[in-house]
Parts: structure tokens; C-alpha cells; sequence
């Protein structure tokens, strides 16, 4: 029963890394940004939201105040940033979304202070009991919002106009150009997405943790679920969450005390590279045949 | 077109600055004490810092503006961001440690654990005397291995042994300790591990279980440690969090049904900042305290009155007033104020060298009688340092959150540091023989 | 008459359930130019990139100057003497003409980490062999003038001599020409292909080359291979070739 | 950019841009400790020479063999952690050698977690560096052995001495970074310019032609990983010794990788002059930020926590820029200003 726990807690968290996971698969998708400003992302939407909230605002209006922001600001990163660097190698845009993290947490800072905020989505987190399973009601809540989260991106992006154009990217930058996609229009509504798919992560996250500074930490529990998902795959990002998850609060619990200590910092990342020796492309990512 | 602009980007900074730097030195320091701020307003930990540096820096401004100076001796601050890493700190020290513009340093109040344990051979170098409240390596309180490293008022190990000791009132006397499990929840850090030797210590003497888990940072998912915890139904927690880790092992407490009343949070698990975000969870909760939070003392009416009131104070959010972070930076300035005045006695009302700054602080002595004439009664315990002992005399409450503020629940506890004294003394001893280190000539009166 | 250089022994290749060679086989003779023809992807390439590791066939063998491969890769091929170039130039764009023909020599080099890093022992000899060597094939292909530019900016027909220097540079017991003269104007043509024959005459290298210009293959090539959907249809004498009905047909689009 | 590839150099002269950058450089370093203050010598130029050393190291891998690297700062780690305990437990070895001991030590962890390279392609290799990255600074944080059970998990500095010379003082320990860094300078130009560094760069610029041309492709990965390790590891000696003084697992966090990659990316990948630049900007920019507030009165006049955030924003932001406008790097920016103050005589005269 202990060890069922700790599996269903490590899955529940898992959950959570995945919802920052597709932040991320949504841009490198569309635009092959390796993104590591998602976290501060995710920080700076939950600030928004929380700081909106103190002010008096309720959820239902805070909410889509905060997705507007959102939307501003993938507009603007587009212009800024993503434009001017059209072309250029990944690891220039990894270390262009790297100073985009210091200006975005500069910026979250500046204008919402330092403060920890507590913020509360009125959702019990007790547990219940469930055949010996602890699971709280917020756990329920959040994995069904994750849940919807994906189920609606999956309809937005295989039913709408949108969404075909953005696989069309997906699939085959220059030729989506040539049937006449305007690429920075997907990257603005790409970034958005992610911007309002960050927003969610932090408010679940915040709920939890208090909505501070370290929510753009997160970032790196995204990085080894990314790796063993694959880039570029929604599905892969879940299951990649759900395993990192699972697997670092067991080996935390049954490898940790051989070895002194949590594990769980570096354990992932070395579960990532066994699974890459096995698929070089991670669990879901498209694999490719050198052509010569 | 490029070339200029990135040029004169590049250039402008670099040169400009320094070079205005150098024009800055026009203004004139003579006659005043320096005070390096190294302060980090941004990031993960600036949370805990700027209410520390809002309560150095009106104390600081309250001693100057009212009271014209330490015995007419004005402090100058200068604040240098280090964003919490030891690096950046290092550049601050480096810049500010030979005075600055005419003001010397005569005591550098530390601010971050990573600098102070990184500076320890820097300091040494260079003579200047290093404060490090509440937190520095134990082994420092030897001044005969460390001249330069003052860890006043407290430590881990008392820590550990205070824990122990409320404990064992709770459960009536520390005969009923024996079959008691007590887990340590702990940051897996250096700071966090620090406690694991005297609470084996603690356990062996008195026999109760001693239980060890490691959260790894920064601690946002201590699901499966609590689990431990009620799985091997621990009686109380001691939790050494740091951090994020804190609000989230309080509400996974309360998710497992782990009562918040038997949880004590370390020294720094223990602030506004910490229990605020864990909502009702956090309801009961009892924390160690070094720096006890408030605004009823003393010389806080009289700060609210000549700074606060007056507009001159450095907080943003008023409501941080009286925080335990604010209530901290108050401490460290009264501290370094009364060492600057012990100084003064001996040597004269001029600034101090960094010498007579190290003189001072080893004969630094905060009576009962004193703190009472300084309005800080119950804000600071006594404190009396001497050439051997660089600590003082370590003390803490046990406070406990009412889900609005901290209610001291004891006076200040001593705990059983001199249980300690010959481990912590050996590890000074090891270190100078490593470091083969000449023993210190006995202390200068 | 002697072992075959190259035998090439029912040699299959499938991708994901396409069959790109089905049961090939034919020799090349030492010393010969031999040229593979055929309709767009009737499997040339896939071919060559077989005789020289880049894939590895589903069944069959090649038999390499007298011996099988054990592990069939790139680098093994080079080592035992097979140089190559390909149809979309596999040029390093940001370095050099220089650098990219010395990149042929790297297998020859004898000389230790150490004896490179600290310019002792026998690495200043073996750099300066090196360099002589590398200079000669940029010579001899007649590109010394840009010896020094970074390749990625030159025009095509030069880059494809690049590639063959690099092929070269390290004197090969067979070559492999993956379209040398594809997109070339005339008069590149015939200067291209007088280089091959001058290869082959001056050095004795024996050629394997895939060429579209039925012209210039005729003209070339002592033997000729026809490939048609991943079959051969045709081996022979340029003379012999020409004859077949079979390769009529792949060639003139009547389809069987 | 075509003008950069498309000109062949015509016959050489014999001050070339180049040569005169390098003795002026040269004239400098010896100079400046002459005139140079502790503050300048310890705070300023040590680290900038020390990053740059570590840049040096990861261009070799990222900007040569175009290979990705996320835990520069974990090789960094342990060489630090090696030199400290080389000297601490064989009192006989004298520093250099335990220095080049350290390096290789770093080395065989390098190519250990660059054995996925043969496999592993893009930014999916990111995965190892990353989990060395973690794993070391977890390994020197758990295991108190490799800090000497110090109780603050530090290293310090061990006695900096060669050949009987004291080295722990100011100038003495920037001598020690100087002639360091300029040896693995040679040894790195000397790489880069042999076969080994020709081979890097084919894997780089196509990894299938690379073998079919013969390279080893295997090999001159790991060899890569290699020989960056070896470089970083001395750096991270040099950072945690010469610079710090005194150390934890925590100096070389994932930030200090991250600042690795940078000073390549900023400074210019494939070249050498270019990590000191992006070392120079890395290391000096926040500080000349700081000291720029200051000397502007603005550090009264706005509140401190407004002023470090905007600090922060405006690196961010220089970043972002530098990467738009300067996309070779600070280096080709110098070369371009060298080639124009070496154009500007031969106008003016006749």
C-alpha cells in the first residue's frame, strides 16, 4: 500500500511536469525553440493572476485579464525576439529564450515584488481516502484540468483551420510558407497557447506551493520529461511526465537511503538517457533517416 | 551601422562606468564607518532578504538621523547585489572590503550562508571580521581556529538540542523520550545535513528514535517523504526546509494527516513568508526562533515613530513591518551598532579599522540591563562574546502560527550546547591541522 | 584474369518494406572505370552507400579486394581504400578547400594526441606530408587557386572537384562518383570527365561512377551497369550495353 | 557574411590584425599587474581569464565538433574537487601535476557521459551533460568525503605553491591563471590546427561525410568530450582556487554552465579570442551595471529592489541583442573593428 502511494503521488506529479512539458512542445513544435523561458512563463502568468486577484479581482474576470497579458506578450516576443533570429542555430535561440527568462523574471519581479503569495482556487486539498489511495480532492480537480487541457488542444489542433496550419508548419516549415501560412502569425498564436498553458500550470502549481520565484524552477523537471517524450510530441510529454514522476519519488523512497540521500535531482536525467540510448528521438519523437 | 551601435553598447558600459565610478569617489566619506550591504533583491531568496535589509537599513538610518551617529560616528551603506550567489558576493567584498571613498570597514555583517562559508579563507586573509547570525559553521565559535568568523547567537546544533529539549516538556521530561520517534525533515544541503550528527548525538543520550529523510531542492514534491514520515509514524517533525520547501511540506503535512502541531520548523522554516502560502494548513505550527517577529517592542515604536512614519523607511510593503525577516535585519544592525559602540569605548569615537572592529566584537557584551535601555527586550537574547567563544551565548523561543502570527510559546531556551562543545571543538582542531595553522596567541585585553 | 576488385553479391536493400536493390550482382574489374546507369531511383546510390557502409544490405554480400567486410561502415570502407563522393555534395561548407581535402588524410595519421597537442615528435614531419600530398591532388584537379576559401561559397562544379580531391587525397584503390558532372555546363563536362580518366590513368584508380549523360558514360566508362527499379538490366561493354533491348526500353520510358 | 567566405586572403602581411591583437594582449597581461589594484586583479580580470578558459573548453566541443553541452560547470566541478584532494592526500605532488591530474580525471568523466554521443544526436544530447551536471553537484554535496568532511562542505584552497613559490597572493595567483590559461591556449590552437581540429569541425559541419572520408567519428567525440573536460576541469581548479578561494558543489551550479554556454555563444563559437570576450561580458557587465546605478545617483532615488530587477532585465535584454545584431559573435565584431583600424593608414597616406 506504501509503495502504491508513493506511485500515485510520483504520477500525480508527474502530471504536473507534463503540463509544463506541452508549454514547451507546443513552441518547439512550431518554431523548434528549445523554450527554457517556459518557466518563467509560468511564474509571471501566476504572479499576474494572483497579484490581480489581491487586488479584488474575482477568478472570472482575473483569468482572462491574465490570458490577455499572456497574449501581449507572445506578440511582443515574436517582434522582438523570435523575428530578428529567424534562421539561426538552436543553441542562439536556447541562449536568446535564456535571456528572455532574465527579463521576463526581472519583470515579474519589478512590477510584482518578491512577495510569496498565497493563492487560493477554493479546492480542498485533503485527502480522501480511497481504498487505502490518498488522494486529495485538488489532485482529482487537477489532473481532470489536465485532462481537459489536453483533450482541448487536441481538438484545437486537428479541427480547426489553425490548427492544420500550425502541423502544416510543423511538418514542413518551408513548404507550409509556400501555400501561404504566415509563420509569425503561428508562432504569435503558438506562443500564446503556451503562454495560456503556462498560466494554468502555475495557478495548479501555485495552489500548492505558494506562487513564488522557484515556480520557474519547474523548467527543470520539464527538461528530462521533454527528453524521454520526445521534443515534439504532446502524448510523448505526458507519458514522459507521468514516468519521471513516478520513477524519481520511488527511487527517492527505495534508492535514496542506499546512496545518503534524494536522488531525485539528477535520477531523471539519467532515466532520459537510458531511454534515449534505447530511441534516440525519445518515446514519441519522429525519427529520421539520414539521407545522403 | 552594427559595428557602432554594438560597440558603443559594449563600450559604454564597460569604460563608462568605470570610469564614472572613479568621478564618484569626489564625494566625501571622511570620519564615517562603512556598512557593505550585500543584499539580494532578486531572485529565489529575495523574499527573506529585502525585509532584512528594510530592518538594517532603518535601524541603521534611525541611529544616524536621530541620533546623529554611533557616539557621532555616522554609518554609510552601501548596497551591492549579489542575487544570492557566492560569486557576485565575492565582487562586493572584494570591492567594499578595503572602505570605500574614506570609510572604512570595521565589521562585515554576512548575509547569505554560501558567502560566509566561501569567504571563510578570504577573511582570514584580510583580516576583517565577519558576523554571521544565526547560521555560520559551527566549528567558528573556536576564535582561536577562526579569528575572523563570528557565528553569533546561534546555531544547528543547539538547534537541534532546543528541539529536543521542547519536545521533552511536551511529553513530560526527557525520561519519556526513550521508544519517541522524532524525524528530521531536511533541506539536502550542507545546511540541511548539519543536524544529523548532534541529533544522533541527542538520540544516543536519550534514546529516542532518530528518523533522517532528505527532501532534495528545492522541495516542491515531499509527497512521498511525508508518506515516509506517517508510515513510520513519527511523533514529531523537525523540518529543516528552506525556501519553497517549507509552505509545501507544511500543506503535504496536512494532506497526510500529519498534525501541524508537531512539526517544528528550524530557525529558518519559521517566517511570515514560510506558513503564509500553506494557508489554514499551517495553523499550529510550531517553528524555533532566533529572531522573534512583532512590532509591540520597544525600539520598534520608536523606528515606526522617527523612520517609518517619518518616510524614510525602505520597505515597500508596510505590512512586512515587525516580520520575522524585518525583525532579523533589526538584530544584526543593533548588533553591529553595539560592537561599533563597545569599539568606540577602547579605542575612541572614530571609525574603527577592521582590527579594532575584530577587538570590539570579541569583547562585545549585550547585558539584560542593556537591551532593556536599547527597547529590545524579548527581541534579543544576551550576548556575550570572548576571544575562545565567538558565539555567545545561542538562545531561541518556540513560537507557534495562530494563522495570523507567531505567539512565542517559551522564553528564550539555551539548549545543551555544552553536550557539543568537545565535537565541535575537535572539528576546529582538524581544521587548523589541515589548514596547519599557527595557534592563535591567547586574546589581547 | 584476375580476382575482381569490387563483387558485388546478390546484394538486397529494403526501406520499411520497399525494395529499393532486389538480388544484384556484378564485378568490377581492377583498374576500370565502371559506370552504374539507370533511371531516377532505380537504386544507384542506395548501391554505393552499401559498398561503402553508409547502409548496411538486407541480404547479400560484397566481396572488396578479395575480402568480405566484417562490420560494413563508412569508416572501414575508408580504411581499406574506398573513397567517395556524392550527389548532393558532402562537403564541411565552413572550413576550407585545403582543411576538406586534409580531412581525407586523417585515417593515414600516425601520430599521438600528445605528439599533436604539445607540435613534437613526429607530428611537424607528418603535417608537413600532409600538406605536400594535399597540395598535390589540389593541383593535379586544378584548384589551387582556392586552396585557401572556405568551401560553402564556391560555385558547384568546383565543389564537386573539392569532394573528389578529399576522395582522392588519400589515394584510393576505388572510387566511388556518386553524378560528378550533374548540372554542369558542357564545357565543365568535358574538362570534369578528362580530370576522371586522367585519375584513372595517372594514379590507376578504379572508378565506380553514377551518371545520367548517356554521352559521357559511353565516352568514359570501360564497363557499364544498367539498374532499373532496383534490378540490373544491363552489364557490359559500353558497346554491348547500347545494344540491349531491355536497356533500350528502361531508357527510352517504354515500360514493361 | 558572403564577405567573409567568398575572398580568398591574398598574399599575407606581416602584421596581421591577428598577430598584433595577440602581442598586444600579451603586453597587457604582463603590464597589468604592475599597475592594476587586488580589486581589479581578483575581481575583474581573474575571472574573466578563468570563464574564458572555461569557454575555451566548451568551444572545443560545441563550437568545434558541434557538439551540445549543458554541464560544463559539473566538469569545472570536478576538477576542482580533484585538485583539492590530490594535493590534500598526496602532499607530494606538486600543483601542476595535480592540476593536469584533476584534468584528466575530468576528462575520463567527459567522455563517460559523452558515450551517448554515439548515438545521440541535437539537443536530445543534452540529456547526459544535464544529468552530470546534477549528478556531480549531488555526488560533492552527499559524500563529505570529497570536501574532507569539512562541516560547511567546502574546499578551500590548498597551498598554491610551484617550485617552492608562494602563488597565494594577488599577483601571484593571477600569474599562476595567466600562464596556465596561456599553455592550454597553445595546446588548444595547437589542436584545432592539426588533424584532430579538422576533424572536429567535418563532424561538425556533417557527420556522414566525416566518415565516409575516413574520420573516426566515434573516436573524435569522445575524444572531444574529452579534451573539453580536460579544459574545464582546470578552469574549474583554477575558479575554485585562484578566484573563489574557496568552494562548494553549489559554485558550479547549472547557472555557471549556463554562463559557459553563453561566453561561447556571445563570444563567438569557433573561436578562441571570442570566449574572452564573452567571458569579459559576462563577468564585467553586471558589475559595470551596478557600478553604473551607483555612480548615477539612482541607487537613492529608486527603490533597491526596482533597481536590481531592472539590472537583471537589462542583461536579459543585452543578451537578446547581442545574439540579433551580432551573430558571430563578439569575436567577428573585433575583427571587423581590427580590420578597420588597420585599413585606415593606408587611406590617409599617400
Amino acid at each position: 500500500m506504501f509503495f502504491l502511494n508513493v506511485l500515485t503521488s510520483g504520477l500525480l506529479s508527474g502530471l504536473m511536469y507534463a503540463l509544463v512539458a506541452i508549454g514547451f512542445v507546443l513552441i518547439y513544435k512550431a518554431s523548434g525553440v528549445f523554450n527554457f523561458a517556459q518557466g518563467s512563463m509560468v511564474l509571471f502568468a501566476a504572479l499576474t493572476f494572483v497579484v490581480l486577484n489581491e487586488h479584488g479581482l474575482p477568478f472570472w474576470a482575473a483569468f482572462p485579464i491574465t490570458v490577455l497579458v499572456m497574449i501581449v506578450g507572445a506578440v511582443l516576443i515574436e517582434r522582438l525576439v523570435l523575428r530578428p533570429l529567424v534562421n539561426r542555430s538552436p543553441n542562439t535561440l536556447f541562449m536568446a529564450t535564456l535571456g528572455l527568462s532574465f527579463v521576463i523574471e526581472g519583470l515579474a519581479q519589478a512590477l510584482f515584488g518578491s512577495d510569496v503569495h498565497q493563492l487560493d482556487l477554493g479546492i480542498d486539498d485533503m485527502p480522501l481516502d480511497l481504498w487505502g489511495l490518498q488522494i486529495s480532492t485538488f489532485d482529482i480537480f487537477a489532473s481532470a484540468v489536465a485532462v481537459v487541457l489536453v483533450a482541448v488542444l487536441a481538438v484545437l489542433f486537428s479541427k480547426t483551420r489553425m490548427g492544420i496550419s500550425l502541423r502544416a508548419v510543423a511538418d514542413d516549415t518551408l513548404a507550409a510558407q509556400s501555400i501561404g501560412i504566415r509563420l509569425p502569425r503561428i508562432w504569435q498564436i503558438v506562443w500564446s497557447v503556451s503562454g495560456l498553458v503556462a498560466l494554468v500550470a502555475g495557478l495548479l502549481w501555485g495552489a500548492r506551493q505558494g506562487v513564488q520565484f522557484s515556480l520557474s524552477l519547474v523548467v527543470l523537471k520539464a527538461m528530462p520529461v521533454l527528453i524521454i517524450g520526445g521534443f515534439s510530441s504532446i502524448p510523448g510529454a505526458i507519458v514522459g511526465g507521468l514516468l519521471v514522476g513516478a520513477t524519481e519519488n520511488l527511487a527517492d523512497i527505495y534508492i535514496g537511503p542506499l546512496v545518503q540521500g534524494s536522488v531525485s535531482t539528477w535520477f531523471a536525467y539519467i532515466l532520459a538517457v537510458a531511454f534515449l540510448l534505447i530511441r534516440p528521438s525519445g518515446l514519441f519523437g519522429e525519427t529520421t533517416i539520414a539521407r545522403v | 551601422m552594427t559595428l557602432h551601435k554594438t560597440l558603443a553598447l559594449f563600450g559604454a558600459l564597460l569604460l563608462g562606468s568605470t570610469s564614472l565610478s572613479a568621478a564618484a569617489h569626489a564625494a566625501d566619506h571622511d570620519g564615517q564607518q562603512l556598512y557593505p550591504l550585500l543584499s539580494y533583491r532578486t531572485g529565489p531568496y529575495a523574499p527573506s532578504g529585502i525585509p532584512q535589509w528594510a530592518g538594517i537599513r532603518d535601524y541603521l538610518t534611525y541611529v544616524n538621523d536621530v541620533q546623529g551617529g554611533v557616539d557621532g560616528v555616522k554609518v554609510f551603506v552601501q548596497e551591492c547585489e549579489t542575487a544570492y550567489t557566492v560569486e557576485r558576493a565575492f565582487e562586493c567584498y572584494e570591492r567594499y572590503k578595503n572602505g570605500y571613498d574614506g570609510a572604512p570597514v570595521a565589521i562585515l555583517m554576512g548575509t547569505s550562508s554560501g558567502f560566509d562559508a566561501a569567504a571563510s579563507e578570504k577573511v582570514r586573509a584580510d583580516k576583517i571580521p565577519l558576523v554571521t547570525n544565526a547560521g555560520g559553521r559551527e566549528d567558528a565559535v573556536d576564535g582561536s581556529v577562526f579569528p575572523y568568523q563570528f557565528p553569533l547567537l546561534f546555531d544547528y546544533w543547539t538547534e537541534a538540542s532546543i528541539v529536543v529539549d521542547y519536545v521533552a516538556k511536551q511529553v513530560g521530561g526527557y525520561d519519556k523520550l526513550k521508544g519517541l520517534k522524532i524525524a528530521t525533515l531536511y533541506h539536502d544541503s550542507g545546511y540541511g545535513r548539519d543536524t544529523i550528527e548532534p541529533l544522533a548525538t541527542l538520540s544516543k543520550k536519550y534514546g529516542f528514535e532518530d528518523i533522517e529523510i532528505p527532501v532534495p531542492h528545492p522541495g516542491e514534491q515531499q509527497q512521498a517523504q511525508w508518506q515516509q514520515i506517517k508510515q513510520q509514524a513519527a511523533d514529531w517533525v523537525f523540518f529543516r526546509a528552506w525556501g519553497v520547501m517549507a509552505p509545501v511540506g507544511i500543506k503535504t503535512a496536512a494532506r497526510v494527516g500529519f498534525p501541524a502541531d508537531h512539526i517544528i520548523g528550524d530557525i529558518w522554516t519559521g517566517s511570515e513568508e514560510d506558513v503564509r502560502p500553506a494557508g489554514t494548513a499551517a495553523k499550529g505550527y510550531l517553528a524555533v526562533s532566533v529572531f522573534p517577529s512583532g512590532t509591540d517592542f520597544k525600539v520598534s515604536q520608536t523606528l515606526k515613530k522617527d523612520v517609518i512614519d517619518a518616510g524614510k523607511g525602505d520597505l515597500k510593503d508596510q505590512s512586512k513591518f515587525g516580520s520575522v525577516y524585518y525583525n532579523a535585519g533589526l538584530v544584526t544592525a543593533i548588533i553591529y551598532i553595539e560592537a561599533l559602540r563597545t569599539g568606540h569605548k577602547q579605542f575612541g569615537d572614530r571609525p574603527l579599522t577592521a582590527a579594532e572592529g575584530q577587538w570590539a566584537l570579541e569583547h562585545l557584551d549585550i547585558t539584560p540591563q542593556r537591551i532593556e535601555e536599547l527597547g529590545a527586550t524579548g527581541l534579543l537574547s544576551p550576548l556575550k562574546v570572548t576571544a575562545s567563544d565567538h558565539e555567545g551565548s545561542p538562545a531561541a523561543k518556540i513560537v507557534q502560527w495562530d494563522g495570523k502570527e507567531w505567539h512565542a510559546k517559551t522564553d528564550w531556551l539555551n539548549g545543551d550546547r555544552a553536550l557539543f562543545h568537545d565535537a565541535i571543538f575537535a572539528k576546529a582542531a582538524a581544521y587548523a591541522k589541515e589548514k596547519s595553522l599557527p595557534a592563535r596567541e591567547a586574546a589581547t585585553n | 584474369m584476375s580476382a575482381p576488385i569490387l563483387d558485388v553479391q546478390q546484394v538486397s536493400l529494403s526501406f520499411r518494406g520497399i525494395k529499393a536493390l532486389t538480388d544484384l550482382s556484378f564485378a568490377v574489374e581492377k583498374g576500370e572505370i565502371c559506370a552504374l546507369i539507370g533511371p531516377n531511383g532505380a537504386g544507384k546510390s542506395s548501391l554505393l552507400n552499401i559498398v561503402n557502409g553508409v547502409y548496411r544490405a538486407s541480404s547479400g554480400r560484397i566481396i572488396f579486394d578479395g575480402a568480405p567486410f566484417d562490420r560494413p561502415t563508412p569508416m572501414a570502407a575508408a580504411q581499406r581504400g574506398i573513397g567517395r563522393t556524392f550527389q548532393n555534395n558532402a562537403l564541411f561548407h565552413r572550413m576550407s578547400v585545403l582543411d576538406n581535402v586534409l580531412t581525407g588524410l586523417t585515417r593515414l595519421g600516425r601520430c599521438n594526441l600528445l605528439e599533436i597537442a604539445f607540435r613534437v615528435g613526429r607530428h611537424p614531419a607528418e603535417r608537413r606530408a600532409f600538406r605536400q600530398r594535399a597540395d598535390e591532388i589540389i593541383g593535379f584537379l586544378e584548384i589551387g587557386a582556392y586552396r585557401d576559401t572556405v568551401v560553402g561559397g564556391l560555385p558547384y562544379g568546383l565543389q564537386k572537384r573539392v569532394e573528389m580531391a578529399r576522395a582522392l587525397v588519400a589515394s584510393p584503390t576505388l572510387l566511388l562518383l556518386d553524378e560528378p558532372i550533374a548540372g554542369m555546363n558542357a564545357e565543365e563536362k568535358t574538362e570534369l570527365s578528362r580530370l576522371i580518366a586522367e585519375v584513372n590513368r595517372v594514379f590507376g584508380t578504379t572508378i565506380v561512377l553514377i551518371e545520367h549523360d548517356i554521352g559521357v558514360v559511353m565516352g568514359l566508362s570501360h564497363h557499364v551497369v544498367v539498374l532499373d527499379y532496383g534490378r540490373k538490366v544491363g552489364d557490359g561493354t559500353p558497346a554491348e550495353v547500347r545494344r540491349n533491348p531491355e536497356v533500350i526500353a528502361a531508357y527510352l520510358g517504354t515500360r514493361h | 557574411m558572403t564577405a567573409i567566405i567568398s575572398q580568398a586572403p591574398a598574399d599575407r602581411p606581416v602584421l596581421t590584425p591577428r598577430t598584433v591583437l595577440l602581442a598586444l594582449g600579451l603586453v597587457i597581461l604582463a603590464v597589468v599587474p604592475v599597475i592594476g589594484s587586488d580589486y581589479w586583479l581578483n575581481s575583474l580580470i581573474v575571472p574573466t581569464l578563468v570563464m574564458g578558459l572555461a569557454g575555451v573548453g566548451l568551444n572545443l566541443l560545441t563550437g568545434y565538433a558541434g557538439l551540445v553541452s549543458l554541464g560544463s560547470a559539473a566538469f569545472m566541478s570536478i576538477g576542482a574537487f580533484s585538485t583539492y584532494n590530490l594535493i590534500l592526500r598526496v602532499p607530494a605532488l606538486p600543483l601542476p601535476v595535480a592540476l593536469i591530474v584533476a584534468g584528466l580525471i575530468a576528462a575520463s568523466a567527459g567522455v563517460l557521459f559523452g558515450l551517448p554521443s554515439l548515438r545521440i544526436k541535437g539537443f536530445y544530447l543534452s540529456a547526459s551533460t544535464l544529468g552530470a551536471q546534477f549528478f556531480f553537484e549531488w555526488l560533492f554535496t552527499n559524500f563529505h568525503w570529497f570536501s574532507n568532511d569539512s562541516m560547511s562542505l567546502t574546499i578551500s584552497a590548498p597551498r598554491l605553491a610551484i617550485f617552492g613559490h608562494d602563488l597565494n597572493s594577488p599577483v601571484g595567483r593571477y600569474s599562476l591563471v595567466v600562464v596556465t590559461t596561456l599553455l592550454l591556449l597553445w595546446l588548444a590552437h595547437n589542436l584545432i590546427d592539426s588533424r584532430i581540429g579538422r576533424d572536429w569541425m567535418a563532424i561538425r559541419d556533417m557527420d556522414t561525410a566525416a566518415a565516409v572520408a575516413g574520420i573516426p567519428v566515434g573516436r573524435r567525440k569522445l575524444l572531444a568530450y574529452g579534451v573539453s573536460s580536460f579544459f574545464c576541469g582546470i578552469a574549474g581548479a583554477l575558479w575554485a582556487f585562484c578566484y573563489l578561494g574557496t568552494a562548494d558543489a553549489h559554485a558550479f551550479d547549472l547557472d555557471k554552465s549556463f554562463q559557459v554556454l553563453f561566453i561561447v555563444i556571445i563570444g563567438g563559437s569557433a573561436s578562441i579570442l571570442g570566449n574572452f570576450l564573452g567571458a569579459a561580458f559576462i563577468v564585467l557587465t553586471p558589475i559595470a551595471l551596478d557600478i553604473l546605478v551607483q555612480a548615477l545617483g539612482l541607487d537613492g532615488i529608486v527603490d533597491h529592489g526596482t533597481v536590481s530587477n531592472m539590472l537583471r532585465i537589462v542583461f536579459g535584454a543585452i543578451i537578446i541583442l547581442l545574439l540579433i545584431k551580432e551573430p558571430d559573435g563578439l569575436a567577428s565584431l573585433i575583427g571587423r573593428l581590427a580590420r578597420r583600424l588597420s585599413a585606415r593608414p593606408s587611406r590617409g597616406t599617400p
